[in-house]
């Protein structure tokens, strides 16, 4: 069974080679079934792969398919080899699991879409590049999926290419995760470089042979990768695109913008973990980034007032604790938050998808109010989705979070100071979740909603639903990909306070915003708070900051200059490249006797050079 | 043997040649002048083109199966060059030399054979030929 | 001559035949149909032939030809190149009003030259091998000129091209001459133990210089180049396609027999010599191409600048690391296999999209303008051989210039290297630039003709491009293939 | 090398002739006579071959001498055909003329 690895990502590739061959001529049915289809039958060789891996003992659980060694001219040997570990699988379970219930909620919302084949034809190259860069065992794999899934991120970002201001909202997605890319390419060149190998597995335990802890390169390397992680994860201070990145049809923001691609960043790290353990520098920058983001973006979503932008916002703050539990050493925590944070948030977006798709893709929160009568099922899944996000026990969620919070308490790289962060941003967690959930369902219905039943809608809500509620008791087979944190004992006021917090702020939602008691509200819509709430909606003014730092500057710099050296010197070039094309031109003048002059005249120098340096 | 020596030893046969060709020559143009009767007729100065009255301009335009029966002469009298070099060593090569110069002629017999097909050793005009063909049908 | 020489010379004899049988045959009666089938068969036997041969050891067969692996290697090409150039001419031809038959005797005579060539270990026969193929191909390029709809630069091209093979000839029989004269031997391996030893006499010295001339002009190394866009533009396309291909190939995997065998690669200031005629092709053919608008003649600045690549990898093999040179053999051969591939397809459909019986041929920008939109099957296989001159990855070019890269680097020519960079930029400008005139509308008069593209064309241009993507994708195999090809070298 | 002298010799009347003929080719624009040019070209080659042979005592050369001849002669035959078509369409036998392609 494990020998059929190859099909999780061939069943996608070949579904997208399909679609793109029949050019949106196909009718939809065979286009749903070829895009759904083949990403189903990618989960269903998952399922067997992963009932065979859990039948062999945990110690010897990887597995190697090399399809084929592409080129070897001299030493170096670039080959397509698949590598399959705890780490692995449980990535692939989120990704053609999780994929292919949104595949098939997208078949549903989708289907009035013009470009309904073009959709998919995004999608399946996506989930091959996503699959791909999980299942890489060397670093040109490993890149070439993660550059792949950039660009269906960006194509999907701009999926309406119409508006103008969707082609914008790519284009800035792009940019700001190259930046981070270019970080991630210098760091795997300079990988190369000292160790000599392309291959991941031998590179780690090179890295460990080569470097005494704490070397300076390791840790230079470790940042490297770790900023190419924080473009791809949107963390600060890279975290400004993925908001707008909600152009995108809703399940793309499912699929990608929060189930599986954002999530490349985590995967890239606990890929590596082996260097970040050699820097305790690099894992304590981790670990800052991770509380960091996960509190500023936390702010944010309370005062967004875009469904979408809260649900983005609070995918950057969980993605923040993903990388709070790496950089505490949390390893596979992390990709357990990772997993469950996939099913809730899939799930809230799933709905949201529904609810906005019921009120004339309305997205603001203050124009629908009163929905839980129009909406019954969403209502319920979007309840099921909140609770997991808040981690309220006994959701997935909860046990994620649980884990990660006790990591952070007990790891030298963690501390009181960074828990007592990461505890704040799950109360604020509740309570801007909460916010939204009772501003859309309860209150004054503002608008009429529609709700689109039917199979391909809720079939997908409900299984992720049944999944963010019981998730949390799934057992991944990290054990031996990534090394144990070892049992945290904490003391039971810190579990206590940690699991009380977010039921505090559910409790301040829901007076706040079910019952609306007017001293509360006062106290929020009047002075200092106020302008504070401005600054938390506009994301920290970073969207300001960077214009006024760095672009502002920057195009200023450029006009300035566009007169000058930068426009001059590709003109220069070409210039140059055109006139010495036309004097090279003058030399082929047609006359015959002149050819045979230019041949006789080299000859003889190449003789004379012959003869004389001879 | 000194270099000088050497070069007589080497040359004198050139030397012989060149005399003979010039005995010879001498004596085929001094041989008339003493042998042959004058007349002074119209003819006489004219210059002798093997049989060809010299008429009009010296810059007309020549036939083109002038030109090919010229380049087939070349060519299949220089594959005789290759028969003579077999012709040589004939003992030497025995059987096999003998069938591939068998070979050999045969590919010239063909080439010859599609020469012939092609019409290129038909000294007729293209209108004469179209005439002639006309004349077969009628 | 014994039964074991026979067997081994017996491709070569099939392929001498069937310009014989074709011969009798148009003697008596006139078919294209039936003298295309003839020619094919007879390069599909010769190279089954030779690929039942392959592994059998070498074999010297006469002193003058031998027939091992390296040569094995070298025929296969040749005639599958022939065979997919042959299939490609066949409509082209059947549209044009001159004799077709004799096409196809004077191609096999061409391939005949060029087998005999790559398997020549000897003056004698690889003088009669490029000759062969010389005379031919300048009978081939002057083809059409006596057709009623015949383009007026035929005959142009076909008189430059004799004039300036026929110099270049005596040039290299002069320096085979020399070479002779010096050391008494006229086979390559005679040399081995001679050339650029005893340094003394300048016979040997003017001699190999004088061989690479009449070389450098058949592989249009610049300053040796001047005949090669004119001929290219000014031959029918077809021909042009296998001029392009064939003779070039043949005619370096000689030379790269020739300066291993005979040791020429000892002569140091040739070698110096052939560093800055590189150099020079590279820039010049990148060069020329760069503003092109002639499509025939861009392709052919470009093919300049490629046979350039390729001597970065030979100049490489200079080198005294057994390794190093190893790897650099191996990737003149991958190179050339790629060059065929690559041009073979862009010559293809030129071809395709010529119309003969109009005097017109598709080898300008407005014929290309909105291909895509058109006829995007022949638009595909364009593009993606204008992708793999311009070395894109995943294509067979891209592997045939990493590995011409890896050879360079590893020999330590930093100058060719860096020149090899410079080239590959500028090439992309100019096979992109194409590439965005095929995206664009179209315009409303298309240029092109709005036949439907021949079955043969069709067949040989999707198995092509098939080659192209396999073996950019896959490339160990070939790798292999040349690795055992070429271990017989030295 | 044997008897270096004479070969020396030899072969430097061959330079001369390969001189003049490429002097010929450079300088004629009648195409008749760069084709006679470039046959004394070749016969210079053919020369040297017949020098270097019979100085060594073998056969290769002249045998080689037998291979340039035939050449010659194909090229002459081709040769002459493109000439009368040259004539045909300049009614001249300038190669100057064709100067068409180029760029």
């Amino acid at each position: 069974m494990l020998d059929w690895l190859w099909l999780v990502p061939g069943l996608p590739f070949l579904g997208f080679l399909i679609l793109f061959a029949g050019q949106g001529k196909m009718p939809k049915r065979w286009t749903t079934l070829v895009g759904v289809g083949s990403v189903g039958l990618a989960a269903l060789v998952t399922l067997l792969i992963a009932v065979e891996f859990y039948g062999t003992p945990e110690a010897a659980l990887t597995y190697r398919q090399t399809l084929w060694t592409w080129m070897e001219a001299g030493s170096l040997k670039p080959g397509f080899s698949l590598y399959l570990d705890g780490l692995a699988l449980s990535m692939l379970f989120v990704i053609t699991g999780v994929g292919f219930l949104i595949h098939l909620y997208a078949s549903g919302y989708m289907y009035e879409d013009e470009d309904f084949p073009r959709f998919f034809t995004y999608t399946n190259l996506f989930v091959a590049a996503m699959v791909m860069l999980v299942l890489a065992d060397n670093l040109v794999l490993l890149f070439l999926g993660w550059e792949g899934v950039g660009l269906c991120s960006y194509l999907l970002i701009g999926f309406w290419y119409r508006d103008p201001e969707n082609g914008r909202c790519a284009r800035k997605a792009f940019i700001v995760t190259r930046i981070g890319d270019t970080a991630f390419a210098i760091g795997l060149f300079l990988l190369f470089r000292e160790l000599g190998t392309l291959d991941i597995q031998d590179a780690m335990s090179a890295a460990t042979a080569t470097w005494p802890r704490d070397s300076g390169t390791a840790t230079l390397i470790a940042v490297l990768l770790l900023g190419g992680a924080v473009g791809k994860s949107a963390q600060l201070p890279l975290q400004t695109w993925l908001p707008d990145a909600m152009a995108g049809p809703t399940p793309v923001s499912a699929l990608i913008h929060a189930a599986t691609m954002v999530t490349a960043g985590v995967y890239l790290i606990a890929r590596t973990h082996v260097l970040f353990q050699l820097s305790t520098d690099a894992m304590q920058l981790v670990a800052l980034v991770g509380v960091l983001t996960l509190l500023m973006s936390g702010f944010t979503a309370l005062t967004q007032t875009d469904l979408k932008r809260i649900l983005a916002y609070s995918t950057i703050s969980q993605i923040g604790y993903m990388f709070l539990a790496l950089g505490v050493g949390a390893w596979s925590s992390a990709i357990f938050h990772l997993m469950t944070h996939a099913f809730f948030k899939a799930l809230l977006f799933l709905t949201a998808g529904s609810i906005i798709l019921s009120v004339h893709h309305q997205q603001d929160i203050f124009k629908m109010g009163g929905l839980r009568k129009a909406l019954p099922v969403p209502f319920a899944t979007f309840l099921v989705g909140c609770l997991g996000l808040t981690a309220l026990p006994p959701t997935s969620g909860f046990f994620s979070k649980e884990q990660i919070l006790n990591a952070v308490w007990s790891s030298p790289t963690g501390g009181q100071l960074i828990w007592a962060g990461a505890v704040l941003g799950a109360f604020i967690t509740a309570i801007y979740t909460f916010r939204m959930f009772f501003i859309v369902f309860f209150g004054e219905q503002q608008t009429e909603a529609h709700e689109h039943k039917g199979f391909k809608f809720h079939v997908p809500l409900i299984v992720l639903a049944v999944l963010a509620a019981v998730g949390g008791f799934f057992h991944l087979p990290l054990t031996s990909a990534l090394p144990h944190a070892g049992h945290d004992h904490v003391p039971l006021g810190v579990e206590v306070t940690a699991i009380a917090l977010p039921m505090v702020g559910v409790l301040l939602a829901y007076l706040l915003f079910y019952r609306q008691i007017p001293a509360l509200r006062q106290l929020f819509e009047t002075g200092p708070l106020k302008s504070l709430a401005a600054f938390f909606y506009s994301g920290w003014a970073m969207d300001w900051l960077y214009d006024r730092l760095l672009v502002k500057p920057f195009v200023a710099l450029a006009r300035w200059n566009s007169k000058d050296l930068v426009d001059q010197l590709p003109a220069v070039v070409s210039r140059g490249a055109a006139l010495f094309h036309r004097l090279l031109s003058l030399s082929q003048n047609g006359q015959l006797r002149y050819y045979v002059a230019t041949m006789a005249l080299a000859s003889l120098v190449v003789m004379a050079v012959a003869v004389y340096t001879g | 043997m000194s270099y000088g020596a050497s070069l007589i030893t080497h040359l004198w046969p050139l030397v012989l040649f060149l005399v003979l060709v010039i005995g010879l020559i001498s004596l085929m143009l001094a041989g008339p002048y003493f042998l042959g009767s004058r007349r002074n007729a119209r003819a006489t100065g004219e210059p002798y083109e093997c049989g060809i009255v010299p008429v009009g301009s010296a810059q007309y335009h020549v036939p083109i199966p002038f030109y090919l029966f010229a380049i087939f002469f070349v060519i299949f009298d220089l594959e005789a060059v290759f028969l003579f070099a077999w012709a040589v060593a004939v003992r030497e090569t025995g059987w096999a030399g003998f069938i591939e110069a068998l070979v050999f002629i045969v590919i010239l017999l063909v080439a010859l054979l599609y020469l012939w097909r092609l019409g290129a050793l038909d000294w007729r005009t293209f209108r004469q030929k179209r005439d002639r063909a006309s004349v077969l049908l009628r | 001559m014994t039964m074991t020489e026979l067997h081994a010379l017996l491709p070569i004899i099939v392929i001498a035949g069937i310009s014989v049988v074709l011969m009798v045959m148009t003697a008596f009666f006139r078919h294209q149909r039936l003298a295309s089938l003839i020619t094919y068969g007879g390069f599909i036997a010769a190279a089954v032939l030779v690929a039942g041969q392959t592994g059998s050891g070498p074999q010297q067969a006469t002193p003058l030809l031998i027939m091992d692996e390296y040569s094995r290697f070298f025929s296969l090409v040749i005639l599958v190149t022939s065979l997919a150039a042959t299939m490609l001419a066949y409509d082209y031809l059947r549209r044009s009003d001159v004799f077709k038959e004799e096409y196809y005797i004077l191609l096999s005579l061409a391939v005949l030259g060029a087998v005999v060539l790559v398997s020549s270990n000897h003056f004698a026969a690889f003088f009669i091998g490029i000759e062969l193929m010389s005379v031919s191909l300048f009978a081939m390029v002057g083809y059409m000129v006596q057709g009623r709809t015949r383009r007026a630069v035929t005959l142009e091209a076909s008189v430059k091209y004799m004039i300036l093979s026929g110099v270049s000839s005596s040039f290299l029989l002069f320096g085979i001459a020399l070479v002779y004269a010096d050391f008494g031997v006229l086979s390559f391996s005679g040399l081995h133990s001679l050339l650029g030893l005893h340094s003394t006499s300048s016979y040997s010295q003017i001699g190999a210089a004088m061989i690479v001339v009449g070389l450098a002009f058949k592989l249009s190394w610049v300053p040796f180049h001047m005949w090669t866009p004119d001929v290219y533009e000014g031959a029918p396309v077809p021909v042009t396609a296998f001029l392009a291909t064939v003779s070039k190939v043949s005619v370096f995997a000689i030379i790269v027999r020739f300066f291993i065998e005979s040791g020429a690669f000892r002569l140091e200031a040739l070698v110096q010599a052939l560093v800055w005629i590189a150099v020079l092709s590279m820039l010049v053919g990148n060069g020329l191409a760069l503003l092109q608008q002639n499509i025939k003649r861009l392709l052919a600045y470009s093919s300049i600048a490629h046979l350039g690549y390729l001597m970065v990898a030979f100049i490489a093999i200079a080198g005294s690391n057994l390794a190093n040179t190893n790897l650099a053999v191996e990737a003149t051969a991958f190179y050339l296999v790629a060059y065929i591939v690559m041009s073979l397809i862009a010559f293809g459909i030129i071809t395709t999209l010529s119309s003969p019986e109009r005097a017109e041929e598709a080898e300008t920008l407005a014929h290309f303008r909105g291909l895509f939109w058109q006829k995007p099957g022949l638009a595909t296989a364009m593009g993606l051989a204008l992708l793999s001159l311009a070395g894109i990855p995943l294509t067979i070019g891209f592997v045939g210039k990493f590995y011409v890269f890896a050879a360079g680097v590893a020999g330590q020519l930093w100058l060719l290297v860096g020149v090899l960079i410079v080239g590959s930029a500028l090439g992309l400008y100019y096979y992109l630039r194409l590439i965005m005139e095929m995206c664009k509308a179209p315009d409303t008069e298309p240029a092109i003709s709005r036949e439907e593209t021949p079955l043969e064309n069709r067949v040989v241009l999707s198995a092509l491009g098939l080659v192209l993507l396999v073996i950019g994708i896959f490339p160990n195999g070939l790798i292999t293939t040349v690795h055992a090809a070429v271990a017989v070298l030295r | 090398m044997v008897d270096v002298a004479l070969i020396d010799h030899v072969f430097i009347l061959a330079a001369i002739l390969f001189c003049l003929g490429l002097v010929g080719v450079l300088v004629r624009r009648n195409i008749i006579f760069m084709l006679i040019s470039m046959e004394i070209m070749l016969n210079a080659a053919g020369l040297a071959f017949i020098a270097a042979g019979s100085a060594w005592g073998q056969p290769d050369g002249q045998v080689m001498f037998l291979a340039v001849v035939t050449l010659g002669a194909a090229e002459v035959a081709v040769a002459l055909g493109l000439t009368l078509l040259l004539f045909r369409r300049y009614q001249s036998v300038d190669v100057d003329n064709l100067k068409e392609l180029r760029g």
